[in-house]
């Protein structure tokens, strides 16, 4: 059975719920699915998480390398976001070069960590201009079930707090943690009909007209917004949708810091 | 979003370095129709970019799988001339460009009435000549028109505008320098007539009061630029760069 | 295969370096059907391994010039995780990941039972999400559980493992340091019921008779192995990631 | 409708015109469409210009790089030519890495160029060996109505003489105007049935047995040719489309100088 | 092309580097039918150029969209092999094998008959396992040799050669030095029996009588080479590589 | 006609004759085609070998260029091989990026050349960590009758014995002979239905079952095997194989030593 066909009864019966205010799986529209996270899974890491948000399964590693700064930023180390949606996770990933899904999510991903600060960067330079710490955030989605913004933002985040820079590895000092000042929480919001759904499951998320994803850190100061879908909000939904997320955002934050 | 070290973004008197007042936008410029090849093509000025916008279809799908029998499928490929920016951009799709195409496909998407052509591709090419700091909402807008020159049914245009922050201040329409010291970046793009918000993305730092504030005055923009959408509209077989003539008439 | 220096891979009481015996396997753990949208999966832990596989099919082969109008095809692809070793991998395949998916392919066809489902695919994913050598074996075995758990029907499952020289001695199953420092690596894999094999490679330097101790020695540590399969496979809807309810049936 | 049908009657039609020595657009058979320059259209660049050819429309930029020169010429600047067939210029061209038509464009364009010496690379040596200025010349077609060879070949020149050096940026001196020696000028000609047409709109193009390009300096020396399409040329007629293309060059060139 | 500096590439006597005259062309060995696999075949040396073309075809076009429903089309892809030059050369296609694949593409489609095969490929390889300046001209000509020996119905068969400019003349047929500090390359490929020009490409500096004069010249050698290509044809069935039998024979 | 496809007739042929220990060619199940080894016949390349194994045709060719050591062997110059399989030499191979049999063919060949210690690669360093002589063997395969691996290998070995460094070409002291310590030898066996065959030729390589390569060298020890196809062996059989590879590959090391 082709599983990408959600028959006209699933979506009339999802779509029936949403104006009743219900979903599929009982929850409240502002109410995420159980969210774990099991930092340190992988020792050839340097860091790395694997969070389970319902049945989403996401895993984080985050290599530390030594290259060259950018030109316009000497002094600061480097980020790079990669993510993988590997054919494992679920029948509609393919077998190939990244494509726009798994760009997108790699790019939303590293600007919700690079516009918060998260990373103390300038800790990260070892030679201005020549040498500097370079930190790959690799995400790797396991199963997919819906919301992968979140899972691998949270997977991300999560993965930055477990990690040690290796400097011994390296003959340049003692290892030291990787400084994280900011803790930047994604929440994905999408509207089905006229309802807004947090945390939006695989079957939501796949009749949903439209998606937006907040950042907030942990001022509830908002860092990085992408909106998705063809679909339109209102005004008004966006503001409803980013006072849900500074409040849910402060939940699922004591997942990492706790 | 950089650091503005010592440079003073907003002047005593609330001026920014362009002289322009905080929620005032760039000069922008629209021309309808043209391109002679394409079914429908549009040519935007705004501030410092230059973009051309091109519809082909709705035609074929290809490859076949692309097809969906229910509607259309809107393609946009947005794409920078490797001169268009300072440092010479390696010709063809890099991930920053795979993103933007993705999403101002689906921005599109919403208003044109694909259901109407099923199994066809509506093919929308930007292509940012020159660029300073917003060319994907320049992209967008001028995509609308041309989506609109091509004769494709459509609820209503798009009009996208971006608001950012900066030296503390919230200011319409970003240019460069602006861009690469400012603190916060949000694109948006807007059915005009039902005010419904088809593309929103944000960087930076902005509280949500900034938020709120930003989104206000960049919806009125929206509108004060759709009417330049339609004067280009109107005014495509009288003015253009090619006036003597029509060319998509001459062709046929 | 490389230089252990002054290393002593072997201690005189005829240790390894991980205190393992010459022909002690490193513990092993498997789990069967650990994930949702695959039809079949299995994790598994063996040493400082960790893989997961997934199988879904039997599904259409894509593109359709792979279709075989006698059987399925059997693609196998292995994947390591770019943090999975200690210098990051770029992601993506390399040439070593191309020929190993191949041979592991050639291998699980084998047990496979193609001939039942003409056209389709049965696609077996092995992700590497933490290297320790051994690899291969450890995602074939893992494979051939994900297989069964999926309900391909199979002759027998296939057990892989492979045994080496180090420090002049021939020892099972090697892991990381072993493996940089040792003298050879024969990486095998079996039909556990027929002892045939349907996997052999090896690189270094052995000598006929070290070759024929060790493959008698490999075989025996599969038919171990082969229990560690089956136990998983028992245990299937009692253990696993979520032992709380059967995600196969809760996603029906 | 496929634009790339041309229909029997069309192509007939165009035939019949030829063997009487006309054309579509009433031309004569060696007479090009009205050609438009303009420069300095893409303050981004350090040269550029936007070439028509009746309604084929091409932007020509360039950009000034530094670089490594070749092992063979460590006192040269290095010259490289780029063409992009964007979908948007016409259905014909597909999105995607640079096909067999858009590589032959840029090389012969290169070539036109570059065998006339037509930039002074060795003022453009830095640093013997170490260190030159690279100049990429990149050339966007954007509405495509037949003979980009010419158009193209137009605007690269054309950019060329726009072109400053941007040293200043580099801190490497003063701005200069890039050193343009000499002032190529291609001339297409196609073969259709027996007649010979210079500047071919699209639509002769396709239908067009054989074609050859003549590249002429301001001496009427040859500097690069080549012939393309599936058909023949005879030794006669090659000798008559090398003396037009010479006659014609002298023509477009002052498009340039003047 | 290049610059020569102090070396005289053409001695007081008029002679060449190589003891050449002006017009006097390397020496030339052709062999057809020298590959069991392929439907036709052709070795060449030429001067220091080694050269192995095959043909296969007429076959189905793949992919599909390439079949024209009228004729044949003509696939000729020029490989040069990574050890063929002094400064190794990375395996596959680069712009400048692209470029040269379509001109000969284009050649060799002018003298088949085309139209007997609607919708199939034919495939013709040129491998260069040896180069010494001429490849192109060098290729082509065996790809005719190829085409014939497979028994593709032709108008007639292709010949090619070059001229240049040397230490100020035009010669025939230059070789690598010759090449790389010369002042003009001009390859042209003809029909012999009507003295049409296929192929014809020029780079250097050259006025037009001297264009004239080597054009007439290169006429004149090809000719010459075209009673070589007819050799090869007649002896294909008594010489070779393995003249003690048919291969081609023998495989059926 | 399309070659692939053996008929069910010419299989059970084979099938039939294999029972009785006979091959369509006549020979004994562990005999080899007639070898022919031809060295030095590219002038461009620092070595060169073609190989016959019957109508099989390789090409293998050895450049020599200087770069980076890895930096686990700062000290060791560097191996690379590629093999091509080129469109010319089967219906059956593809023009486009090398695909999965031509990956494994140059990795069970290099894995021979590589794991035997077969160039001294230690005399191979110039500079410690810096620079060191790199050994590029390409395999052009010409024409293809079966057999690959073994005529690679005995190319590729043929190619390296004929290998001078050109030192001098580089002004790094005078040329030297490229120092060969052993002389690996695989010998390809494959499985048609329960009879072994040395040696297969295409017809027979395309219905067996199991296909096994063993490479020993010249003290009879074994270096590398590789077993291919979705076929079986039993340990018997392996150690059969091994034993005839042995004995077959000092035969054939003659053909490169002579």
């Amino acid at each position: 059975m082709n599983e990408e066909v959600i028959s006209e009864i699933n979506r009339n019966f999802i779509y029936q719920l949403a104006e009743k205010g219900r979903r599929i799986d009982n929850r409240a529209p502002d109410e995420f699915r159980p969210i774990g996270v099991e930092k340190g899974v992988v020792n050839t890491a340097e860091g790395s998480a694997r969070v389970h948000i319902g049945r989403t399964d996401v895993l984080a590693g985050v290599k530390i390398g030594i290259g060259e700064p950018f030109p316009d930023t000497p002094a600061k180390g480097v980020l790079t976001t990669n993510a993988e949606l590997i054919p494992l996770a679920s029948p509609t990933f393919e077998f190939g070069p990244p494509r726009e899904d798994s760009i997108e999510l790699a790019r939303v991903v590293d600007r919700g960590i690079r516009e918060s600060g998260t990373i103390d960067l300038e800790k990260l330079c070892l030679e201005e201009g020549e040498k500097v710490w370079i930190v790959f955030i690799d995400i790797h989605v396991l199963d997919y079930d819906g919301n992968l913004f979140d899972a691998s933002a949270l997977g991300a985040l999560a993965a930055l707090t477990d990690t040690t820079v290796p400097a011994s590895r390296f003959e340049l000092g003692d290892d030291f943690k990787l400084p994280v000042l900011h803790y930047p929480i994604a929440c994905t919001t999408v509207k089905v009909e006229n309802t807004l759904l947090l945390d939006p499951a695989l079957e939501e998320e796949k009749i949903a007209s439209a998606r937006l994803t907040v950042t907030t850190d942990e001022n509830k100061d908002v860092r990085a917004m992408q909106k998705g879908k063809s679909g339109s909000f209102t005004l008004d939904e966006v503001k409803k949708i980013i006072t849900s997320s500074q409040e849910v955002a402060e939940k699922n934050r004591k997942k990492i810091i706790e | 979003m950089g650091d503005s070290g010592d440079l003073k973004l907003i002047d005593d008197s609330g001026k920014r370095l362009d002289g322009r007042k905080l929620d005032e936008l760039r000069p922008i410029k629209i021309e309808a129709n043209v391109l002679r090849r394409a079914d429908g093509s549009a040519y935007l000025e705004w501030g410092g970019n230059k973009i051309l916008a091109a519809v082909y279809g709705p035609r074929e799908a290809h490859p076949r799988h692309l097809q969906d029998p229910t509607k259309a499928i809107v393609q946009c490929r947005y794409n920078m001339a490797a001169f268009s920016v300072m440092d010479r951009k390696r010709p063809g799709p890099d991930r920053r460009s795979v993103e933007i195409s993705k999403i101002l496909s689906e921005a599109l998407a919403y208003v044109v009435f694909t259901e109407q052509f099923p199994r066809t591709s509506i093919d929308v090419f930007i292509e940012v000549l020159q660029a300073d700091a917003g060319t994907r909402c320049s992209g967008l807008t001028a995509a609308s028109v041309a989506l609109a020159d091509a004769g494709i049914p459509m609820k209503d245009l798009i009009v996208s505008c971006a608001f950012g922050k900066v030296g503390g201040k919230v200011v319409l329409d970003l240019y460069k320098e602006e861009d690469n010291l400012g603190e916060a970046d949000v694109p948006i793009a807007v059915v005009p007539r039902t005010e419904e918000i088809v593309l929103l993305q944000m960087d930076g730092h902005l509280t949500v009061e900034e938020l709120n504030h930003g989104l206000t005055m960049t919806m009125d923009a929206c509108k004060y630029i759709y009417g330049l959408q339609r004067d280009a509209l109107k005014n495509r077989y009288s003015t253009g760069m090619d006036n003597e003539e029509n060319p998509k008439e001459a062709s046929k």
